[in-house]
């Protein structure tokens, strides 16, 4: 059996669903592999482990591969957990802002300091607002807390499979605005990469071949799955979990090998006008499709 | 045991102090849950947390010991000698301000993620209010004593080994007593930096999918583990600080 | 123990800008017994820890030491004005300390005997705060008879003791310390008629020698000669501005 | 001046260590950057960190202010009083087994996402080891001075201001030379619970960013900052720690 | 002041599991001197901590203080037999400590007049590690004095005194307590001998009084009687077992 880091993008979560699973049915072992789940506090920190060689894969945000990238790290995406957008602009159902215009004058949240700026001033954009209109503040550990006590009028890097069920599980209703409804491209929020100096396309293929499996039990299995995975941890069971589980379940990506080129090239270059990148990079530095190759 | 009692007293006048500001502020839930809901979720999830709690307590009490150790082995050694306390003195300190987001990177590329990187991290948390406490117990000049050693024909290191040490036991006192109560968030801190069990990763979990309750339950098993590891060392410690 | 030197202090001092003393000129003999009286706050105390090459917060200039020129440090032990027993350890512990700071072990005979000798046998193992004024100063004296110096310098070793255990210590002392240079600070005109082959009396005027009686110390206690020093001693000590002649 | 020059001293020292460490270890630089690229950056970037410095500082002092004179006046509260001791000294140990993200809505619900907050974070970090080293010293018997104190007929509360506090000034010295190092980290923390502003918040935003280079300017001029503090406050309690 | 009470000391004592006196009984005469000698060791710093109320590690059962019973608390002054300066505070800081103790001002000329008369009218803002032995213990003094109380304990006041300053402390010391209850420890019978109304000497035996020489105190250091019984006192604290007769 082949050994195999993964270091997950945050602590075990249904968005790994199809990892847990294969983990837990045996698939990993069936391409002979013996993965190691890593679990860190700090998004950021995983793939500047892969890229540093202490680990054969991590778990990132397609965004933050962009700006990863133009800063020099070696990596590249190899596969796609969960291909659409996750984050969302969340605001209270039931609170003043409507629509994205009645945020001027507000103050908007955010936690993951990466293309935060990018988007927002991109939704903003098509409502006739600027970022200056608007107040930044970084709430770090209280996304939701701090938008349903209403010290924030709303918050960006909310996953919409998860702060909407907490605050549903809260009695609060939620708002999402989704950034891809807002004229940003559509990207793939979860992905893994791995340095493409050092990686094992071999390996890395079976990894990938395992999770697809997974995805498509889960698919199939939606029940059994949510139990499989509940069963793997018993921190993991509980009704958020579930309700998330639910929510995640159409968004993982059918065909973890396959790559959009197009998505990565647009990408690249909303963020090369948003200024958050300088120039823009052939989308070969970015991504790799391990079944093309 | 009337110290258990004044624990228990202190503890009573907590829960008043909590369960009076939930109820003064009224504060939602998922900010500040009452002392009932957790006591709740505390005995539910007993199983879980105790688990957790045990990994934890693991990392606290060896980081405790390696940082007591590394502390007070520095201080005596930045107590010997001006040029290293000039020299090294500043950088132990600029090592404070270094945030662990900096740190985690570091620490796990050569801990990895096991049991190593969280006492690492608990131990550069531990470490410097033992030094820095120590430090100055052993600087004060008490010139009378040292005088007479010079004429007694004692050297610097046996002057530092005989008279300036014990004479600074008290200060080393103050920095383990610091370091009882820094040494569990010093492992929980760790856990931060990549970990899948501990009590910090717990809350973290917990406060990511806002499970306010598991979260403060974990906190208050933290927090009940630090008061008693810090009457401990208190009390271990007394002597020291009672000589006249 | 190497050959006990005679000291020299010649020259002046100056304590936080003011003048302590100017052209002074002290010879204690070597192997003998010389006692140093004079008011409070002379200089007395300064003296000894110069000779015991302690600075403190004094500027002296001269010469001070041995008066072959051969350095001192390592063959002098200084009894303090104030004990100075480490608090935690105990009158044994206390006693030994010099050894252990030089890196030897005491040795343990040899402690017995001082300590009985000091009467402290039964207290060896209290610690400085359990015993009396008396008992400590006398484990502060049975750690400088340890020393085993050529050079003793004592500073009121017996100020705090009754005039029994005082009668004792000066005999005791006088005979652990049989020929080597001593020089002894005291108050008590009876203390350095018994004991000072040299009796030097400092004011601020200078120092003053007295010739002592014949005879080898300790003298007795009640001999007609000491009292008559004691006496003549005390007349110089309780007037103003004493009249003895200038010491040599 | 030769203090200026040891810290150049050590500084030097650090930089080599610094620069050594990346040699032989060969950190990729998004890890830990090399002294040229981060000077590099510090240089070019001088605006954008001036500008966070000068707010990161101003929480900094106001925090180490505010939070040295509760910590004096707690420390001296809990040695007037042995019941208080053993109701709140229990209390306050409890109080820093807290993690900031359970802190973290409670400080910006209360103080808001300004200077509040922040000030707050740096004060609850600060205090404790302001009261826990001048309470230790506090409650040091000095048996002989209190009793004849009693015996001139002083009562408790005077005993406590001529005799005791005076005589514990020294534990007061060390508890603000760990302040002013915890200071610093103390006010990021705070900026880490909601900011828009300050050195916290830069290197956030810098780690998000993958900007390491950034990350490490901003580290190195908290750092800076963190030991030049800690220099002037060792400065001035000096002669608290130098009586005999 | 209030009038001063005679002191009274009936009972055992012991320290530490060790027995040290059995049925003692000392009786202080009011508004007198009385002076107590004894072996280094026998309990005589205890005895004056028991009446001053400082409870130490002695374990006592009897009667204690004043011999009408009302409390003494806040009519007592201690000078111990260590200096116990404060060293943040400067010579006039230590000695109107008891004042600010009490939440008062210390009368500033009383304070000038108490340092010039001990001599340290210089030295007022000198901390004490900048003073010799002698000059410290006359700052002790000088802090007792100014508590004008009406007992004073004062444990071995004069010890670190040459003899001009002793013989003037003493005759200061007597001057100023005028009127007051105050018993003195000593190890100079000369001093007892000029001081006390009453002199007690405290032995393993237990207490024994001796007949000073009629006469106000101090009396004159050189006068025969004293002189006389400065002798005696001197044989008996030199002889092991006292013959004295006992207390009353
Ligand atoms: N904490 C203690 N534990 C045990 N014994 C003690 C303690 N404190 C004092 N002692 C003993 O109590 C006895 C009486 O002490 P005290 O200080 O009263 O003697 P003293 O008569 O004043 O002697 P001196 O003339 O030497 O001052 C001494 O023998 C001393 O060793
Ligand atoms: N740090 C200091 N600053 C200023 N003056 C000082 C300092 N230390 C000592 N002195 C002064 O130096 C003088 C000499 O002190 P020293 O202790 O030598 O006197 P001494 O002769 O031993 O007196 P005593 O008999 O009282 O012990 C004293 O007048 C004292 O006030
Ligand atoms: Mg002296
Ligand atoms: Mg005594």
């Amino acid at each position: 059996q082949d050994r195999l880091t993964l270091i997950l993008d945050w602590f075990v979560n249904p968005d790994h669903g199809p990892i847990i699973v294969a983990q837990e049915q045996g698939y990993f072992a069936d391409q002979g592999l013996a993965v190691e789940v890593v679990a860190p506090a700090d998004p950021s920190d995983p793939p500047k482990m892969v890229a540093a060689g202490q680990a054969e894969l991590a778990i990132s945000y397609q965004p933050q591969l962009h700006l990863q990238v133009a800063e020099g790290l070696p990596l590249v995406r190899v596969g796609t957990l969960v291909a659409t957008p996750l984050n969302c602009l969340l605001a209270l159902e039931d609170g003043p802002i409507e629509t994205i215009a009645d945020l001027e004058g507000g103050t908007i949240g955010f936690s993951v300091a990466g293309v935060e700026q990018a988007l927002l001033g991109t939704m903003l954009a098509r409502h006739g607002l600027a970022l200056e209109d608007v107040r930044l503040v970084n709430v770090n550990w209280s996304l939701s807390p701090s938008v349903m006590s209403g010290q924030v009028d709303a918050v960006l890097g909310a996953f919409r499979n998860f702060e909407l069920n907490q605050m549903a599980l809260e009695g609060v209703a939620g708002r999402c605005f989704y950034p891809e409804e807002e004229g940003v491209p559509a990207y793939d929020e979860l992905i893994y990469v791995a340095n493409p100096d050092r990686m094992d396309p071999d390996l890395l293929r079976r990894f990938l071949r395992a999770t697809e499996r997974a995805t498509q039990y889960i698919v199939n299995h939606p029940e059994e799955s949510w139990e499989i995975f509940a069963g793997s941890a018993p921190e993991l069971d509980d009704a958020l979990n579930e309700m998330a589980w639910a929510d995640t379940l159409p968004r993982f990506a059918l065909r973890p090998e396959a790559l959009d080129e197009d998505r990565y090239a647009r990408f690249e270059a909303f963020l090369a006008e948003t200024g958050l990148v300088e120039g823009t990079r052939p989308v070969d530095a970015l991504a790799v499709d391990l079944g093309a190759q | 045991m009337s110290g258990l009692r004044a624990l228990a007293a202190s503890a009573l006048l907590g829960l008043a102090l909590w369960q009076g500001l939930v109820w003064v502020t009224g504060l939602p839930r998922f900010i500040l849950p009452g002392p009932a809901r957790v006591a709740e979720t505390l005995w539910q999830s007993r199983a879980l947390l105790a688990e957790h709690a045990l990994v934890t307590m693991a990392e606290v009490l060896i980081g405790l010991g390696l940082g007591t150790v590394l502390g007070a082995l520095s201080a005596i050694g930045l107590a010997a000698s001006a040029r290293a306390r000039r020299l090294v003195g500043p950088l132990l300190v600029f090592s404070q301000a270094v945030p662990v987001f900096a740190l985690a990177p570091l620490l796990t590329l050569w801990f990895g993620y096991g049991l190593g990187s969280k006492v690492a991290m608990a131990l550069i948390i531990i470490f410097f209010p033992v030094t820095a406490s120590f430090l100055d117990a052993l600087m004060r000049p008490h010139r009378d004593w040292q005088g007479l050693a010079r004429v007694m024909g004692g050297s610097p290191a046996r002057i530092l080994w005989h008279i300036r040490i014990p004479a600074a036991l008290p200060g080393l006192a103050t920095g383990l007593r610091l370091a009882a109560v820094y040494a569990p968030i010093g492992a929980v801190i760790g856990e931060w930096v990549g970990a899948s069990r501990g009590l910090g990763y717990l809350m973290l979990l917990a406060n990511g999918r806002a499970k306010t309750d598991l979260m403060f339950a974990a906190l208050i098993v933290l927090a009940v583990f630090t008061v008693l590891l810090h009457a401990a060392v208190n009390r271990a410690t007394r002597p020291l600080l009672a000589r006249d | 123990m190497s050959a006990a030197p005679a000291l020299e202090v010649t020259g002046r001092a100056e304590i936080a800008g003011r003048t302590l003393f100017e052209d002074l000129s002290l010879q204690v003999p070597a192997g003998r017994w010389t006692c140093l009286l004079g008011p409070s706050g002379i200089g007395k105390s300064t003296l000894l820890r110069l000779l015991a090459g302690l600075a403190g917060p004094v500027t002296f200039t001269g010469r001070c030491g041995a008066a072959d020129g051969t350095p001192l440090q390592g063959r002098v032990a200084l009894m303090a004005q104030d004990d100075l027993l480490l608090p935690w350890l105990d009158v044994a512990g206390n006693a030994t300390l010099g050894a252990r700071l030089r890196g030897r072990r005491a040795d343990p005979a040899r402690l017995d005997h001082v300590l009985a000798q000091v009467g402290l046998a039964d207290l060896a193992t209290r610690r400085p705060a359990e015993l009396s004024g008396g008992q400590r100063q006398r484990a502060a004296l049975a750690r400088t008879l340890m020393e085993d110096r050529a050079v003793v310098l004592l500073d009121e070793p017996f100020s705090a003791l009754d005039a029994r255990s005082r009668a004792r210590m000066q005999e005791l002392t006088a005979d652990s310390l049989q020929g080597r240079t001593v020089l002894l600070v005291t108050h008590d005109p009876a203390e350095a008629a018994r004991l000072g082959h040299r009796i030097v009396v400092m004011t601020e005027r200078g120092l003053h020698d007295l010739a002592p009686p014949p005879g080898p110390v300790p003298r007795p206690a009640g001999d007609a000669a000491t009292l008559r020093l004691q006496a003549e001693l005390l007349e110089i000590l309780r007037r103003d501005a004493p009249t003895a002649r200038a010491a040599g």
